[in-house]
């Protein structure tokens, strides 16, 4: 009807126009991490070579495994900071019931279990006993970091399992495992937070906890569930860290949080919950580490390596900030 | 008399290092019978506070390992205000303007010393495997940050270099922390730069920093027989490594001895409390390169 | 008797306040019940109670003859029950389809089936009438086309019980039109329906029964809605006799005093201008998205212009930002409350006198804690806010004194010269109506220029003394008091169903659309 | 009546109870931690001495100075994450100024003005630019840093000019000088919070910045104002460590932004903008110093002291949270 059509909001061709705009602010991130890419590569020496490029995914494998979970902790308006102490004890644990038994399979059980345990520790101090995220994942991170140093006495517990050290250094098709389980991380998160009840229901009590509520979402229990996960996958980075340096060592990881939390919001997620994008956190995680990798390529100055740091931080929000420019004032 | 406490303070509790230290500080005070107060004091903030809880706590004195030697001035005005005595241990505390502080007895290593030995002993492997030192690359893992890494690393270097190592072999490895994953990664892509070498060395500012290299000159094939790592503290990381059933690139570690420093300083520093001995006002420790084949040995020399 | 729905000596005890105090009444199946009574009567509230938000403190709830504790939402929808509350409940950054089945989403194989999904939500959608895209983001939506949302959101519940907070709040005409059709399906089909408004004449056109709060107990239960006059509707809710609502009363006009000239924006395409004049009531009327509360932004500086200028009294007003508006006098009460207009854990008082303390510090920068007390002491008791005291979070007043408390806001500066209300009086009971049209003419009649944007179509009518009408982001006529009709308005905002458009001051022949629709308008006055 | 009463929206015995209620809300920090000093007091040797309490005081001076200034920030809903480095960035300017030009005045100068800086480039980052807080200050806080040591060349700078070291040294009353601006600290930004329009419309841009702009705040211009505070109140913490510790060092203060923002939530500061009191910022601040004094006390192992410090944490959210318990729903 000639009413309805005139009165809705948009017209077909402002709809199309507003379709193209949104794909541009959608894909500008990926768009732009290619082009610095392609720049890299024809003006960095060595930058494109098969050897660096697999060592820069390499040296995000951990970051990247974790960001995925941290994703959705963000995207529920939550925060988790005992990350980096979590990996530290699931590798000394595991490498410590390894040495113990012998067994991989007791090892990576106890590692992953340590992992969920912290995890749905954060997740009940958060979800029912209402504890503030910070506080709380402040808490478990100082006293995991603790228990990492009291059961390894603080010295780095040694491994010499061959078929655990394997798996950190072992390759299918070129690519070393880590990244590969990493890159398993992206898909199956991704298809967690764009295609399941679980993702969808996660971004809702982010966005709006009450809404979320009212509509019958079991926010608490599904908070723990967020928690609980991010330990594993946690746990999993460090056993997998462990076998690549071949000892669990309870002071590796620190600041790592602070290393996860920065490349999911270079990547679109917001720290007040309720957006996040996979795609997004996959490119801030690999501009985090090109960042490094350049770096160190361009022999920089480990002083003015910080300086530069921060200095594309800023460049690539700016950047990503241009695009919504005037959206809203 | 009343009851002697002392302190030990150390800049980086968390480190296996200074966990001994105070293992055999506290050996000595069970030995000598006097209380030891242990407190981590990771920068120079908490320095100055733990002084002040020392002092709350009546301790006469005080045995410290500073977060950065030009804190001498604030150590030598806490104590003196405190009224306690102090030595230092490990790291030599200057003043202001650069100068050792006299009034502060200290036993400890020298860093550059130290390095120099990591890299007089890889220059004697390099020799012993008959290579070219043309071409051998020699990765320094550098935390440039923090001095005594920079001494030391510098110190392994000039070692090198002295054997006939030139300048344009040397590459450099910026770790962003301190752990074994970063010193991986800074490793990796100093290794992709300059796939030219035939052989390796590595050294660091401590085992971990030159595992870190090890590893990931292993990720590219650079096994046991190319590579020559060695480190500074041989503690557990080492040993771990060089009790693996096959060599690795990880040849040895320069040991230091824990030991010596957290019980000697403990028990000079009681002695000077009660009167009974003042402490020399310099002692230098050496260091020992542990290699596979002589670990043993080594670890028994340092009492440990 | 065939009570479906039943509350038996509800109470709800909140620190500080009694909201409901043995409130006892049933609704039945196959009616539409509705609930009056003043702002902060306790009508939500007594809603959440319905919907599992709230535990009652004593009291029971029985739902076809079935007691029921409900201990959260869940359990609520579970027994049949659909609320859709005053205060808007949707996720900003999902799409419309995963909105509506926010916990209810299709799967497949265990992984979502949104193109089902959007399918059952664009069907419903159609079904109703509403036109909308299941696959747009609410963050991108009106306030209107969001109410609508959580209108389907409800209904898809497929709910027994459905519970309507002041729905129509934010809805202007064509959508109003398509929930009072629903409702009427609604019970058509048997279901209970309850229905809380502040306007009486929806009230009339809707509910079979109804019943009336006060203070948080039950005043009376009417069972046929119809037999009520309105007159004793009013009396039973504010507990006092009221006339003429709008009160309105002729006033001589003074010379021009505020001009806008050309000013155009991101929504606003082309330049538009009026002007306004001393101890004037400008109406501004237009169906929903036609601008009007785009452009008063502009004017306040609140949004970035394009062109144009605006002048008060032949000065022109800086752009710096509405604080530049606000030095100059000119003011503005936005349209959505809780996103605009609260600061919400901050107190009463606090929110009053968050702009006006500037002009009254202790060295241009200490507070005077007694004369700020004062002063919401004097608007607290002058609005008749309910609260029980000013140092009260203004998110625990029910809307409509919120409403009250911005406006208080407002009316305490002193050099008040432009007073533009956004939907002034939406969520407002008739008492508080009545008292806000009075302070209208009480600031016009001091010389003021007032603005008022409303999509109740009777006020407009009510309260101006010219109505401005946009359209589709341009003011497309005016119409002085005498020639505002319903009729002439209603020509001029709905869109041409012939090809001219309607002369601008011409009380036009009423289009095809405002005969054939059963438009909700009736008069009060 | 009877029916007024029933009816009026409170009895006077219920605004009492109500009134009582608050109040201990309100007091419920600082009377805990009366009730925790005394028992630790009774307990711990050595705890209630002037020397240990006066040593306590001077361990959070730094922290307590930066918290007030954080708090504002909290309030207004941003993140500060740049303040460890620029405690050493100051503490390096004013140790070379001074070492170069012998004079007090221009070292602190130098010192305040770089603070000033630092913090209005995050201002305006932020509030005009519309750069993520979290991003914009992590990148400040690398660049200062990596400042920092450029102009040392990474090594500390050495003060020996005495009448700087005297004021970290000195004392008033038996107060050292820092405990004194620390304590003026408290009481000026405890003012500019809760007497002054500076600290309301702080508190307004934190709740809601749109309705804060609606309403006349000019949201902008105060968040350039508030970083710049910070700012300025960070550098002279910053100089006054450099007096205390006689050096300026690069590296000094690291990790020090989590102390301090957990100082402010652990005192009811909300991340989420819009609640402060400084009362409780004084209180978070002196149980994070109380926690460590009392451990280094009582010898407790380093490793057994993340768990503790974890564990306190808990418990000082987790008691905080039971007044609170039911207040909803
Ligand atoms: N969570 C709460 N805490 C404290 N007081 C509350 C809370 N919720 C509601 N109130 C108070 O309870 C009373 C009833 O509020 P309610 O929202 O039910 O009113 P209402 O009848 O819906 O009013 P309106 O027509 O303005 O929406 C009001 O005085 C309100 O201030
Ligand atoms: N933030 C925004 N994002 C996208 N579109 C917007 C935004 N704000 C307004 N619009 C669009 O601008 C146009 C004018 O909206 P405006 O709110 O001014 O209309 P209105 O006449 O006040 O109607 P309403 O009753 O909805 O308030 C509408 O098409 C609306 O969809
Ligand atoms: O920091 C080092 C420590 O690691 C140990 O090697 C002894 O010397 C100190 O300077
Ligand atoms: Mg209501
Ligand atoms: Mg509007």
């Amino acid at each position: 009807m000639n009413v309805a059509q005139m009165n809705s909001a948009t017209t077909p061709a402002a709809q199309t126009n507003q379709r193209q705009r949104q794909w541009l602010v959608d894909y500008s991130m990926p768009l732009g991490y290619v082009v610095l890419f392609a720049v890299l590569s024809a003006t960095v020496e060595n930058f494109f070579s098969l050897t660096n490029v697999v060592g820069l995914m390499l040296s995000v494998a951990q970051i990247g495994m974790v960001a995925c979970t941290m994703m959705l902790c963000l995207a529920s308006r939550d925060f988790d900071l005992s990350v980096g102490s979590t990996i530290a004890f699931a590798g000394v644990l595991g490498a410590m019931v390894l040495e113990h038994t012998g067994s991989v399979l007791l090892a990576v059980g106890a590692g992953l279990a340590a992992g969920a345990i912290i995890g749905a520790a954060n997740g009940v101090l958060i979800a029912y006993l209402r504890v503030n995220a910070l506080i709380a994942t402040l808490a478990t991170m100082l006293m995991v970091r603790g228990l990492a140093f009291i059961v390894s006495k603080g010295q780095a517990v040694g491994i010499s399992n061959d078929a655990f050290i394997d798996f950190g250094d072992s390759r299918i098709f070129g690519l070393p495992l880590p990244v590969l389980v990493c890159a398993a991380c992206f898909v199956v998160f991704g298809i967690l937070l764009n295609q399941t009840i679980f993702g969808r229901n996660t971004l809702a009590i982010g966005g709006n906890p009450e809404a979320a509520r009212l509509a019958g979402v079991q926010v608490e229990r599904l908070r723990v569930w967020i928690f609980l996960i991010q330990g594993v996958v946690t746990a999993m980075a460090g056993l997998i860290l462990a076998s690549r340096i071949t000892s669990g060592q309870p002071n590796a990881a620190q600041g790592f949080e602070l290393d996860v939390i920065s490349a999911c919001v270079l990547g679109g997620v917001s720290l007040l919950g309720g957006k996040a994008r996979i795609f997004g956190v996959l490119i801030g995680v690999l501009i985090m580490g090109t960042v490094e990798n350049v770096m160190n390529l361009l022999d920089v100055d480990a002083f003015y390596q910080y300086l530069m740091r921060g200095v594309i931080l800023l460049a690539a929000v700016l950047l990503d900030q241009l695009k919504t420019r005037g959206e809203r004032r | 008399a009343d009851a002697v406490k002392i302190g030990f303070l150390v800049k980086q509790a968390e480190e296996p290092w200074f966990q001994d230290e105070w293992r055999y500080a506290e050996q000595a005070a069970k030995d000598k019978g006097f209380a030891l107060v242990k407190i981590g004091v990771p920068n120079g903030e908490k320095m100055i506070a733990a002084i002040d809880n020392l002092a709350a706590q009546k301790a006469q004195g005080f045995v410290i390992c500073a977060p950065d030697v030009k804190l001498g001035t604030a150590v030598e005005r806490a104590a003196r205000r405190n009224n306690m005595k102090v030595i230092s241990v490990d790291d030599r505390l200057v003043d202001g303007s650069g100068k050792p502080i006299a009034s502060i007895p200290h036993m400890g290593i020298s860093g550059y010393a130290i390095g120099k030995q990591v890299g007089e002993g890889i220059v004697a492997e390099i020799k012993a495997r008959k290579w070219n030192m043309a071409e051998v690359g020699a990765i320094r893992v550098a935390y440039d940050q923090l001095p005594t890494a920079k001494e030391r690393t510098m110190g392994a270097i000039d070692a090198l270099k002295a054997a006939g190592l030139v300048a344009a072999n040397v590459i450099d490895a910026p770790q962003a922390k301190t752990d074994t994953e970063s010193a991986f990664n800074a490793a990796n892509i100093a290794l992709t730069k300059n796939a030219r070498f035939k052989y390796w060395v590595a050294v660091g500012l401590n085992d971990e920093a030159v595992l870190g290299a090890v590893r990931a000159a292993e990720g590219r094939g650079i096994k046991a027989d190319s590579m020559i790592g060695v480190g500074i503290g041989g503690a557990k990381a080492a040993e771990n490594e060089l009790n693996k059933p096959a060599a690795t690139g990880f040849f040895g570690s320069v040991m230091i001895s824990a030991k010596e420093h957290g019980y000697q300083t403990s028990v000079n520093l009681f002695n000077w409390i009660t009167g009974k001995a003042v402490p020399p006002a310099e002692v230098q420790t050496k260091g020992m390169l542990m290699t596979r084949a002589n670990q043993a040995e080594v670890r028994k020399q340092m009492g440990q | 008797m065939n009570a479906y729905l039943q509350f038996d000596q509800v109470s709800k005890v909140f620190p500080g306040v009694k909201a409901l105090n043995g409130v006892s009444f049933a609704a039945h199946a196959g009616q539409v019940h509705g609930l009056l009574g003043e702002n902060g009567a306790g009508k939500s509230t007594l809603l959440k109670i319905l919907g599992g938000q709230y535990k009652p403190d004593g009291g029971r709830l029985l739902v076809n003859g079935q007691e029921c504790r409900f201990t959260s939402a869940k359990d609520a929808i579970a027994a049949g029950v659909a609320i859709i509350h005053q205060e808007l409940q949707y996720v900003p950054e999902l799409t419309v389809a995963e909105n509506v089945l926010l916990g209810r989403m299709p799967t497949r194989f265990g992984l979502l089936d949104k193109p089902r999904a959007y399918q059952i939500v664009a069907e419903k959608l159609a079904a109703i009438g509403v036109d909308l895209a299941p696959d747009a983001k609410l963050v991108d939506l009106s306030i209107a086309q969001r109410q609508m949302v959580e209108i389907c959101k409800a209904i898809m519940q497929d709910a027994q019980v459905i519970a309507f907070d002041e729905p129509t709040s934010s809805l202007s005409h064509r959508e109003t039109e398509i929930l009072f059709r629903l409702v009427k399906e609604l019970r058509a089909e048997g279901r209970t329906l309850i229905y809380i408004s502040h306007r009486l004449e929806e009230l009339y056109e809707l509910c079979d029964a109804c019943t009336i709060f006060r203070d948080g107990r039950k005043i009376v239960t009417h069972d046929v809605m119809a037999d009520v006059p309105r007159e004793r509707l009013i009396s039973d809710m504010v507990g006092r006799e009221l006339s003429d609502i709008y009160d309105y009363r002729a006033r001589p006009l003074g010379k021009e005093r505020l001009q806008v000239q050309g000013l155009s924006g991101q929504h606003i395409s082309q330049p538009q201008s009026f002007s306004v004049r001393a101890g004037e009531v400008l109406g501004f009327f237009g169906l929903v998205g036609a601008g009007r509360s785009e452009l008063m932004r502009l004017l306040y500086n609140a949004d970035a212009r394009k062109s144009g200028s605006v002048l008060l009294d032949g000065a022109v007003v800086p752009t710096s930002g509405p604080s530049a508006a606000i030095k100059a006098g000119i003011v503005l009460c936005p349209e959505d409350r809780k996103e605009q207009g609260i600061l919400a854990t901050a107190s009463v008082a606090e929110n009053i006198n968050i702009s006006v303390r500037r002009l009254d510090l202790l060295g241009g920068l200490f507070l005077r804690h007694q004369r700020e007390a004062a002063l919401a002491e004097e608007f607290i008791a002058r609005l008749r806010i309910k609260t029980p005291n000013r140092q009260q979070e203004i998110r625990l007043l029910s809307g409509g004194n919120q409403q009250k408390v911005i406006l208080a806001r407002w009316l305490a500066e002193p050099g008040l010269k432009v007073l533009i209300l956004d939907e002034p009086t939406r969520g407002i009971d008739v008492g508080a109506k009545n008292d806000i049209y009075r302070i209208i003419h009480e600031v016009a009649e001091q010389g003021c220029c007032v603005i008022v944007i409303s999509s109740e179509l009777p006020e407009v009518l009510g309260i101006s003394d010219r109505v401005i009408v946009m359209r589709e982001g341009q003011i497309c006529g005016e119409l002085p008091r005498e020639q505002a009709s319903e009729t002439a308005v209603l020509a001029l905002a709905l869109p041409d169903t012939a090809p001219a458009t309607a002369p601008a001051t011409a009380a036009a022949a009423p289009t095809e659309t405002t005969e054939s629709s059963a438009l909700p308008i009736r008069s009060i006055a």
